[in-house]
């Protein structure tokens, strides 16, 4: 299988606190993988990284064969190589946020067709076609005209998925996408990712739904204080955790009669 | 009473010139808030991004503006500018429409800078408001800087905006009051002229302002419509 | 610039900045509490004081300051009434003390304005939870509503207090010898206009940036992020 | 020798330049003349935009001398110079009053007529029966006297009559309305005002203290009657001005225009 992104070393300092601490994995076309750990760990500051929304301090990120890398000069800035590659990146990497933000001021359709029309150039029509398919996908197509806060928190978030799959994103970037709605509509957006894993998607993952993320992940990631401390398959983490950490922390989410 | 009030206002024509003044007012604050506006967007933009340099001129520009009575920088504007004008006009052989023309355009040009000053700190202001989340969404999906700026952010301050805007033009159509001191027959002037001349001062002040109470209350409704028109998305809060 | 007039005029514009100062200082004092209380009647639940306050609002903002002066001053000393009634002579019969008066009464609607979409902007449920804790009306206003809307409310109301030193011009129409009355009389007198203008703009920006600068300062100590 | 032929060519363009300019901005044939506009009886502009008064009469009779045509700006009073200094009009026609202050930032005409002043007071005043100006500066003293900002009456007080406490207002009706409503014991103006003034009903009440006051009693502070007013250097225009003004003054042109707006003669005759 092909490489789709490889995470190389990876470095980001807030001021003096080093938030990620040199953190490298890959992934292959059509894994999922699940970072997860405790909150404040650098599990979103890592996939916010990866699009480039947070400019690491140092590392490297190849996505898709194509390289940037990040090193400190002498004055201590960054100092981004291939920067230009940064929106291709975003072209063909989708990201889900904790609180959706979906724009406020557009119906669920031009939510879906801005991207498409602006970024993929497509003409309005077929970027409606196109984006109707994907909301029919996380079945939001009879919603199209509605405007976000005329929907649910569920609903929102899989019109949030819509808009990225209608990229046809190489890689999905889901940012704690279940963590801001009431417990009755998770299951909604669950459902959604599952379905996008089993047709074979990318699909890096940071979440608190252990279950989930077990039964779903090929591989599961474990951070903590910046530093990755296990990277195995669901089964193999669970049974034979590498650290104290991940011990620690997998007693506390998954207590023992899981 | 009521007959001497017919005499003044229509047959010795002091209800039409009223009018007139009125619309003077109107064209000029109008035309001056607007093009305050536009020029104001840009610097509120750069004022938001902190660009260096520009971003403390445009502050020292915003805070002198405002920190000025808007008389002192319509005379500054008005006698400061006229003979350069004039001599560049006048070179390229348009003496007499600048003759004519003139107190009107520096009537728009001083009211779009007093407005402008104002706009910048009420667009900037809606900038910084905008949840940067959506922006961050935009920036994920590679939507260019431009494109996001237009069809996002833009968008979206411009709703915070509209209260601001809405009081700057409150300000400005009353500011062209001042205008008059150039030579423009607006609505003040015309009032304090027939208030001279007749001897009426109250009943001129205040058909003068009943007019200015009209003009915003028209502005304060369409206003509203606006916002309404712009709330569309957010629950009609 | 000719320096005769500018070190004869510096003098008598400076004995009319006290004056300025001390209309702007009381429209201040008395302007902002005053329309802090206008803006919760337009907030208010009762049908009747919501209407007089939007009206006030509405009337105080939709025309010129220049006619709310005259109104005051000129329009009321009409009234025989007010005229004979001591303390109602007492506030418009002087020239500062109507000034003040109408300065108090224009800020008023506009800092009526800003606070009334200060309190609105407060998120629901901050308030709700004062209220869960079982805080007094008067105690969720002092302690909860009332902090974050001042600091919403603080750039909107830094323009105003500008406006105010600003607008207190007005009053050498009505006789009082602040900054401009006296420059109006020094014009008058030597016809150095833009002189004596340039000197009058900048004393009035340099009590500005005084004010605007010490706003910023509380805003930034009233902000929560540093 | 090249240096100074570089600076005598430099000082040919400067002046063909100059004179380009003012043949641009003098129009042939025109005489721009600004002017208040809201003056009653001297300058009134009507809601059309045409001026009378007796302010326009001089200016219309200046303009029937010189042979041009006359084209009224009116503009605020206090804009009035700086307008003038940017080249709005050519001259200034509001019975401006000629005084030394004023003389240092522009020039004048001869003076062609000055306008008698008095003081008004309620009639139950102390102030109302007194017979000279040195009963009234004395009488005067810790009262209030209102005068218009912009003319010369308001040093006139400063100067001559120091007890009193002075209020200056913007305009015309607004000294009348004070004195109406008792805010002020006495108001100081033209002879033309008061005529009007204590003929409404507001006036009733009301009595010119019988001191007639001149320009030329106090010619420091009240200055030397009303002039026309032009931007300095210009004498090859005052001359002009000047000889049209005496020829008005001679003839009685100016006095014909003064009785038939003051119904009294105001004119300064022309010294020559």
């Amino acid at each position: 299988m092909n490489e789709v992104l490889k995470v190389h070393e990876l470095t980001k300092a807030f001021g003096s606190t080093n938030v990620l601490d040199g953190i490298s994995f890959r992934m292959k076309e059509g894994e999922v993988i699940s970072l997860i750990g405790s909150s404040g760990c650098g599990k979103s500051t890592a996939l916010r990284c990866i699009n480039f929304l947070e400019t690491p301090t140092s590392g490297q990120i190849e996505f898709m064969g194509q390289a940037i890398s990040v090193s400190c000069n002498k004055r201590g800035e960054s100092e981004i190589v291939n920067a230009s590659y940064i929106r291709a990146f975003r072209q063909r990497i989708g990201m889900v946020f904790q609180n959706f933000n979906l724009w406020p001021h557009r119906t669920v359709l031009g939510n879906v067709t801005e991207s498409l029309v602006y970024v993929l150039k497509m003409s309005r029509k077929q970027a409606e076609e196109v984006a109707l398919s994907a909301l029919s996908k996380v079945g939001m197509a009879s919603f199209r005209d509605r405007y976000p806060h005329q929907l649910s928190g569920g609903q929102q978030q899989r019109v949030a998925f819509a808009r990225v799959l209608a990229m046809r994103p190489k890689l999905m970037l889901c940012d704690e996408p279940t963590s801001a709605l009431d417990p009755e509509l998770v299951g909604e957006v669950l459902k959604v990712i599952r379905t996008l894993a089993e047709e074979g998607a990318t699909i890096l993952l940071v979440t608190h739904e252990m279950r989930f993320a077990r039964d779903v992940s090929n591989r599961m990631i474990f951070l903590q204080e910046g530093r990755l401390e296990q990277d195995d398959t669901p089964e193999e983490l669970l049974r034979n955790p590498a650290t104290e950490g991940v011990k620690r922390f997998l007693s506390s989410v998954m207590p023992a009669s899981a | 009473m009521l007959a001497d009030f017919w005499i003044l206002m229509v047959e010795r024509g002091w209800a039409l010139a009223l009018l007139r003044g009125g619309a003077v007012t109107i064209a000029i604050g109008l035309l001056g808030m607007l093009l305050g506006f536009v020029v104001a967007t840009p610097l509120a933009v750069l004022r938001w991004q902190k660009v260096a340099v520009v971003s403390q001129l445009v502050d020292a520009y915003s805070i002198v503006v405002r920190g000025v009575p808007g008389l002192l920088v319509i005379y500054l504007l008005f006698f400061g500018s006229v003979d350069m004008v004039k001599t560049v006009a006048t070179t390229f052989g348009y003496q007499d429409s600048v003759d004519n023309a003139y107190p009107y355009i520096v009537g728009v040009i001083a009211i779009a800078v007093i407005s402008c000053a104002y706009s910048i700190e009420v667009i900037r202001g809606a900038l910084q408001a905008v949840p940067y989340g959506l922006l961050e969404a935009a920036k994920s999906l590679a939507l260019p800087t431009r494109i996001t700026f237009s069809r996002i952010t833009f968008p979206l301050a411009l709703r915070l905006a509209l209260g601001g805007i809405n009081n700057v033009w409150q300000m400005t159509i009353k500011d062209t009051s001042l205008i008059s001191v150039v030579g423009l027959q607006e609505l003040m002037r015309t009032a304090a002229i027939a208030a001279g001349i007749t001897r009426s001062p109250f009943l001129f002040y205040c058909i003068a302002a009943a007019l200015f109470f009209g003009m915003t209350a028209v502005s304060q409704t369409l206003f509203s419509r606006a916002e309404r028109a712009l709330n569309r998305g957010f629950g009609g809060r | 610039m000719n320096l005769d007039i500018v070190t004869y005029a510096i003098p008598f514009l400076l004995v009319g900045a006290k004056t300025t100062l001390l209309i702007a200082l009381f429209g201040i004092v008395f302007g902002f509490p005053f329309g802090i209380v206008v803006g919760l009647g337009r907030g208010s639940k009762n049908r009747v004081l919501r209407n007089i306050c939007d009206t006030y609002c509405a009337i105080f903002r939709g025309t010129p300051m220049l006619v709310q002066i005259f109104v005051i001053y000129y329009g009321l000393a009409q009234v025989g009434f007010i005229r004979h009634n001591p303390v109602l002579w007492w506030l418009i019969g002087d020239g500062l003390n109507a000034a003040i008066l109408a300065v108090v009464l224009n800020t008023g609607a506009y800092t009526a304005e800003i606070f009334r979409t200060a309190f609105l902007s407060l998120p629901k449920g901050l308030i709700e939870a004062a209220e869960a804790c079982g805080m007094s009306p008067w105690h969720v206003f002092t302690r909860v509503k009332f902090p974050l809307a001042l600091r919403q409310a603080l750039p909107a109301y830094s323009s105003e207090a500008a406006i105010i030193v600003k607008e207190s011009s007005l009053a050498s129409t009505i006789t009082v010898l602040e900054i401009t009355g006296y420059a109006k009389r020094l014009m008058s007198e030597t016809f150095a206009i833009m002189d004596i203008f340039i000197i009058t703009a900048a004393l009035y920006l340099a009590i500005n940036v005084v004010a605007l600068t010490a706003l910023k300062l509380l805003e930034r100590r009233l902000s929560f992020v540093r | 020798m090249i240096i100074s032929k570089i600076i005598k060519s430099a000082l040919a363009t400067s002046l063909l330049v100059s004179a380009l300019a003012t043949a641009a901005s003098a129009k042939d044939g025109v005489l721009r003349i600004g002017t208040e506009g809201d003056a009653p009886k001297f300058s009134m502009a009507d809601p059309s935009g045409n001026v009378t008064g007796f302010d326009a009469d001089i200016a219309n009779g200046i303009c029937a001398e010189l042979k041009v045509k006359c084209e009224f700006v009116v503009q605020t009073f206090s804009s009035l110079v700086p307008s003038m200094d940017s080249d709005r009009f050519d001259v200034i026609i509001s019975g401006l009053g000629i005084t030394a202050e004023r003389q240092k930032k522009i020039d004048y005409s001869i003076p062609y007529a000055t306008t008698p002043l008095y003081f008004v007071a309620a009639k139950d005043s102390p102030l109302a029966g007194l017979k000279s100006v040195d009963e009234i500066e004395k009488a005067i003293a810790g009262k209030t006297v209102g005068v218009v900002t912009g003319t010369t009456y308001a040093r006139f007080i400063e100067k001559q009559m120091k007890g009193a406490d002075l209020k200056t207002y913007d305009a015309v009706t607004q000294l009348t309305a004070d004195l109406a409503n008792g805010r002020i014991d006495a108001a100081f103006e033209g002879s033309p005002t008061w005529v009007d003034f204590l003929a409404t009903p507001d006036g009733a009440n009301f009595t010119k203290i019988d001191v007639k006051i001149m320009a030329m009693d106090a010619p420091d502070v009240l200055g030397h009657g009303m002039g026309v007013g032009m931007r300095k250097g210009n004498t090859e225009l005052k001359a002009k001005l000047d000889a049209a003004l005496c020829k008005m003054v001679d003839d009685g042109k100016v006095k014909e225009a003064s009785m038939q707006w003051f119904q009294d003669d105001y004119t300064i005759s022309c010294k020559k």
